[in-house]
């Protein structure tokens, strides 16, 4: 079953061509990847389905509801959260302050409630609290809820952008390169953390440089070149491609890793 | 209307040579003030002090002391630029480093535009100053009257704005400006000395401002209070050209210049003001990095 | 031993004279700093030097006492919050009599505290609700240009045959109250008003495209409401080179320098309004105040011609009250009738008196006499002398 | 119970010991009681700061609430207690119409944008003399607070008006409202990509702080009795922006601090004459200079020392 469904998508920048009539779908509960070579549109494209970017033409339905140009805060409510492919935070919080704004869309309290603290918004808060707590337990970052995070380091950034994720309850979670820029023993800790993700029942669309990584995780992978679809199917069909060889992975072997 | 058209044509051709007399001395504020934006990311809410500043040293070098024109239009450039270095070593330097928050400078110069409106009017008094023509005599072009003072300070600005254009797009200094105003970073990367090259955009950019004041002081009056009013037309500017770029400073001046010259002929009032404030504003939704905003250069 | 005995008691007795010697405080309450700080400096520096010329002399006498006058002078940047807790501050001090302060906008949040404290100020605000009852607590500092303009007006429209007149204010309340008590002025003399409501922006410093429209209308007459002394010298040089012939005037004092500075001979036979400004007319005890400014301040001020009158008139009918009216200004009120005095810095003209009944139906008016004049060679030459009821 | 002892003891200070202090001056009792609403004022000002704005626009929202408050009492014979909410009001809607275009600027651009504003506002009230009667203004605009005590009526009213908003803005800050606007402060795309409906948000920020200005504004106008065009100007915009940066911006504490220590420092200097307005802005440059994160950050920091040397 089809639980993003992207068709005919284009985007233009000035003269370039960014993203041009692309179409692919996600399956609910698999891990789908995006990978292509840099400038390939990746990041435009996963800008246009979490809302970020207005497509000039084409049409995104999540869930068979067309959200296509609606903005970033509509689409996360609908349920596709993305995460940030800088270390992009609120400077000056804690991890645990990040993840509890994070639920901001499971608060049903009233804004006057949360104002005058009614006893309603308190028990509220305090569910809140839990869970934010729980979250960064299960992503490893518990020993760290207080510290402010522009004192975390990298790694832990990553992990908390995806805590922050999974506060909103995503059904589809899109993850900006998550294993960029980390060592083999922490793309292994990534790689369990994003499948564990996927076993609760979030479908994960990610956009990836490490092939190896990338070769490991997916079910199927979508790969692009100059903003086009070159090329879709598992992980065997993809290293095999005559297409995607030419276009990306001929001239780098060895990030493939055969 | 039951106007003639040789009324009509003159009336064009008087707004059309008001418009150009206004831009060019507004080009120079406006240049002055984008390029310390550029530099320093700093709103320069003193520039219009510094506009001041180049007026009354004109004021006293010519004005009192009689020396010539030229020697105090660059007496004038180099005090002001002077106190630009000062303010950029002393205050917005430390400032920019030791602070939590990005708007400690733009507040920095609220405070400065302060102290330096204080301490002119210590220094110059109260009283409104003006000097003595330094050409004179008026021409007719297409019915429209040329005073010669205008045309002279028109002249000069135009010659400066070129230079400067020059300046920073082909010369070394220029150049390692452009690099500063694009990414300091980089720019650092690259081996540009950004501090040194900073202290010399905003003393650049401060002298601009003085060279504006000292220009426009000989066909106009000045007194110790007029900075702000100066300062707030620069920020109009650089909004309609988009803040940090050369050519937005000058599309800037030539809308506002232009605006103000047709809007005080149609509607003489406090209207024209009003319009132009609300177009700005309606412009700038539309339009948020104003006619030219793209990075420097 | 002895010699310096006495010499130590004769200085005790002098200081405890000194230190017995009553003080009269007078405030000043106006705009000290930014773009219009001459109005209130030149208030400030007036009264300062001509306290110091009577304390020189030992002082004002009210009754049988000899008080050394001090004058508090207070900022109010222009700001009405700043002007209401000023002025809230000199009465606290037991000063009973402001000079000040300078706009419409300060004046308005003054006289409510004025009425509290039961003191009187002397705005120099036009605003004709400040004078007029229920309100009886302040006095108009000076000529209002609507007083003046139209006696200027009759002048020209009689001696140069004005009949087009044209209005240009500066936006600002004052200019603009101005200007529409100049027009209606100008309707009654049967004028022809080319231009109505013509203004510019403050800050303007190009007036070119203000001009245009205006000179365009052919006006014989082109009025400067409530002009800046900065302003006038660049709106006539601009309209004479822009080739108008006609005539211009306006209804404030100006400054003799910055006409002569920036226009020079082309704002010969510019017409305005001055106090005491120029020599012909001036008594020996204005020169003496001239000077005694001049030295004071640095360089004489036009302005201060005009200003200088409002301390000098307080003394005066305090003295003619009598020392009970130091703390009770509902005495003074009543003594602003009887108050009739020869004019101590003009030469032989009407008298000096309490004026404006038939502007505010109560004498709330320094009878500042009007002095017209022309600017010719770099100086001011008083055309006439005039005076409001 | 510990936390609000502090906040507490202010209290009792700012309203029972001030007057007894102050014997009842009115000159004291007007300094205190433009302070409180010049305070007041700035909290709207300080919460614009809150969601990453610098906003140059409160002088023209606390002229709009002067205009509401005068025009409706004055011409129209409304009774204060219902003209000052209506100020309030008109000015957060203004403020929430405005703001919902506008704050999608950002940074100097925003600051200029509101700093037009201002100079627009005044322009407006200028050339709309149907409703503002134009330059001449509006005077005798009636007040609420009469008799012998009218000062000390219009100082606690101000210092309760300036108490309640410290309050509200506190409660903000405390609650889910104030986690959003920090958000939005720290980085407005993260805060949408987890579903806060930013320019909901932003907008619902800036009617707050508008609100506080058309409040603080026809307080000020009712206790001057008079408004002109000119009665808040680009020099009160920048001035609430002072006191806020002055006083610190991590604080709601901040704009009273800055407040207090800028309108009675003015006041005091003026024993200097004609020194007052330099040494004034020498004194400002300074504090900024040497504390640039506001006067409130020398208590944290110092605290932060003591901390610091007690664990050594």
């Amino acid at each position: 079953m089809s639980l993003l469904q992207v068709s005919s998508l284009s985007k233009r920048f000035g003269g370039l061509q960014a993203v041009d009539n692309m179409s692919f779908e996600v399956r609910a509960g698999e891990i789908l990847s995006v990978i292509g070579p840099n400038g390939a549109g990746k990041s435009t494209l996963f800008k246009m389905i979490a809302g970020a970017l207005k497509p000039n033409s084409g049409e995104i339905y999540f869930d068979s509801r067309r959200i296509t140009g609606q903005p970033q805060h509509i689409v996360a409510q609908k349920g596709v959260v993305r995460t940030f492919q800088e270390t992009t935070i609120f400077r000056e919080m804690s991890a645990l302050e990040h993840v509890v704004i994070a639920h901001h869309l499971q608060a049903t309290s009233g804004a006057w409630g949360a104002f005058v603290n009614s006893g309603r918004s308190r028990r509220e808060e305090e569910a809140i609290r839990q869970s934010a707590a729980e979250i960064l337990n299960y992503l490893g970052l518990g020993h760290v809820q207080n510290e402010a995070a522009k004192n975390l380091p990298h790694g832990y950034l990553r992990a908390l952008g995806i805590a922050m994720a999974l506060a909103a309850k995503p059904k589809l979670l899109l993850l900006d390169e998550p294993f960029a820029g980390m060592n083999p023993e922490e793309t292994d800790r990534a790689i369990e953390m994003v499948r564990g993700i996927c076993m609760r029942g979030v479908t994960v669309l990610l956009v990836e440089h490490d092939m190896r990584a990338v070769m490991r995780i997916s079910h199927r992978i979508v790969a692009v070149s100059f903003g086009r679809k070159i090329a879709e199917g598992s992980p065997q069909e993809i290293q095999n491609n005559p297409s995607v060889i030419e276009a990306y992975l001929g001239r780098e072997d060895d990030e493939l890793g055969i | 209307m039951g106007l003639a058209p040789t009324y009509l044509g003159s009336v064009m051709s008087q707004i059309i040579v008001n418009g150009l007399m206004l831009s060019a001395t507004y080009a120079l504020i406006a240049l002055g003030i984008t390029l310390i934006f550029a530099i320093m990311n700093v709103m320069n809410f003193a520039h219009g002090q510094m506009y001041v500043l180049g007026g009354f040293m004109v004021y006293y070098t010519y004005g009192v002391w009689h020396w010539p024109f030229a020697l105090s239009l660059l007496v004038a450039a180099l005090v002001v630029a002077a106190v630009g270095l000062i303010l950029e070593r002393f205050f917005f330097r430390s400032v920019l480093r030791r602070s939590r928050r990005e708007e400690s400078t733009m507040l920095l110069a609220v405070g400065t535009a302060l102290l330096l409106d204080s301490l002119a009017l210590a220094l110059f008094g109260e009283k409104q100053r003006g000097v003595p023509d330094v050409v004179s005599g008026v021409y007719h072009l297409a019915g429209a009257y040329i005073p010669a003072r205008r045309l002279l300070i028109f002249a000069i600005a135009a010659v400066l704005t070129t230079a400067f254009i020059v300046f920073i797009n082909y010369t070394r200094p220029g150049r390692a400006l452009r690099a500063i105003a694009q990414d300091r970073e980089t720019a650092a990367l690259q081996g540009v000395d950004v501090t040194r090259y900073s202290a010399l955009g905003f003393g650049l950019g401060a002298a601009l401002s003085g060279l504006a004041g000292g220009l426009l002081i000989s066909t106009d009056a000045i007194n110790s209070g007029a900075g702000n009013l100066i300062s707030i037309k620069a920020f109009i500017m650089i909004m309609i050209g988009g803040a940090g770029v050369v050519s937005g400073a000058i599309a800037g001046a030539l809308v506002l210049a232009f605006s103000e010259a047709i809007g005080y002929y149609f509607i003489p009032g406090s209207l024209p003001y009003l319009l132009i404030l609300t177009g700005l504003i309606v412009f700038l939704l539309f339009r948020p990095q104003g006619i030219m905003g793209r990075r420097w250069g | 031993m002895k010699a310096t005995a006495v010499l130590g008691v004769g200085l005790f007795f002098i200081g405890v004279a000194l230190a017995q010697q009553p003080v009269l405080k007078i405030g000043v309450n106006g705009v000290m700093s930014g773009p219009a700080a001459s109005w209130g400096l030149v208030n400030k520096y007036s009264a300062e030097t001509t306290a110091a010329m009577i304390n020189a002399e030992g002082g004002w006498k009210i009754g049988d006492k000899k008080y050394k006058v001090e004058i508090v002078a207070l900022d109010d940047k222009n700001d009405p919050k700043i002007s209401a807790a000023n002025a809230e501050k000199l009465v606290s001090m037991g000063v009973k009599y402001i000079i000040g302060p300078n706009v419409d906008t300060t004046a308005g949040a003054v006289m409510p505290v004025m009425e509290k404290a039961k003191a009187i100020n002397f705005p120099y605000a036009f605003s004709k609700e400040l004078y007029t009852p229920p309100h009886g607590n302040s006095i108009l500092g000076m000529i209002a240009s609507y007083q003046a303009g139209p006696v200027i007006y009759k002048y020209l429209k009689e001696k140069k045959g004005v009949k087009n007149i044209a209005f240009l204010a500066r936006n600002e309340a004052d200019p603009l109250n101005q200007m529409k008590e100049g027009e209606d002025a100008a309707k009654m003399l049967g004028l022809n008003i080319v231009t109505s409501g013509a203004t510019y922006e403050p800050g303007t410093t190009d007036f070119a495209p203000v001009l245009q429209g205006i000179l365009a209308k052919n006006p014989d007459l082109l009025v400067l409401s409530g002009v800046a002394p900065g302003d006038a010298p660049l709106l006539i040089k601009s309209a004479r080179e822009m080739g108008y012939k006609g005539l211009l005037s306006t209804e404030t004092a100006q400054d003799a320098k910055i006409l002569q500075q920036v226009a020079g001979s082309l704002a010969d036979g510019f017409i305005s309004v001055g106090g005491a400004s120029t020599p012909s007319i001036q008594t020996p005890y204005m020169l003496d105040f001239v000077k005694a400014y001049t030295k004071r301040v640095g360089e004489w001020n036009d302005e201060a011609g005009t200003k200088v009158y409002a301390l000098e008139m307080i003394l005066r009918t305090l003295q003619l009250a009598g020392p009970a009216a130091i703390n009770d200004v509902e005495l003074f009120k009543k003594t602003l009738t009887k108050f009739n005095i020869p004019n101590p810095f003009v030469k032989g003209n009407p008298p000096l008196k309490f004026v404006g009944s038939a502007y505010f139906s109560q004498p709330r008016q320094l009878g500042v006499p009007m002095v017209v004049n022309e600017f010719k060679d770099g100086k001011f030459q008083t055309l006439f002398v005039g005076s409001v009821e | 119970m510990n936390r609000l002892l502090g906040p507490l003891i202010g209290l009792a200070l700012y309203l029972g010991i001030v007057p007894l202090l102050i014997h009842g001056s009115s000159y004291w009792l007007t300094v205190f009681i433009n302070i409180s609403l010049l305070a007041f004022t700035s909290l709207g000002v300080w919460l614009t700061f809150y969601i990453g704005r610098i906003n140059i626009a409160q002088g023209a929202f606390a002229l709009i609430g002067g205009y509401a408050v005068a025009v409706l009492t004055t011409l129209h014979g409304w009774p204060f207690w219902l003209a000052l909410p209506m100020a309030g009001l008109v000015a957060g809607l203004v403020g929430g119409v405005v703001g919902s275009t506008i704050l999608r600027l950002r940074g100097v651009y925003f600051a200029m944008l509101t700093l037009c504003l201002t100079e627009a506002t005044r322009l407006l009230a200028l050339n709309w003399t149907g409703v503002t009667q134009g330059a001449s203004g509006i005077i005798g605009i009636p007040t609420p607070f009469g008799g012998d005590s009218s000062y000390l009526q219009a100082y606690f009213f101000s210092a309760l008006l300036l108490l309640a908003g410290l309050l509200a803005i506190w409660r903000i800050t405390q609650c889910r409202m104030g986690r959003v606007f920090r958000a939005l402060q720290a980085h407005e795309d993260l805060a949408a990509s987890i579903g806060i409906n930013v320019a909901q948000y932003r907008v619902l920020a800036f009617s707050i702080a508008c609100a506080f200005g058309g409040l603080g504004g026809a307080v000020l106008t009712v206790f001057l009795q008079s408004i002109y065009p000119t009665s808040f100007n680009v020099t009160n915009s920048t001035d609430f922006m002072l006191y806020c940066f002055l006083g610190g911006l991590q604080f709601v504490l901040g704009p009273a601090v800055g407040a207090l220590v800028l309108f009675l420092g003015f006041q005091l200097l003026s024993a200097l004459g004609s020194y007052q307005a330099l040494v004034y802005a020498i004194l400002m440059v300074l504090a900024m200079l040497l504390l640039p994160n506001g006067l409130l950050s020398l208590r944290f920091s110092v605290r932060q020392k003591s901390m610091r040397e007690g664990q050594v």
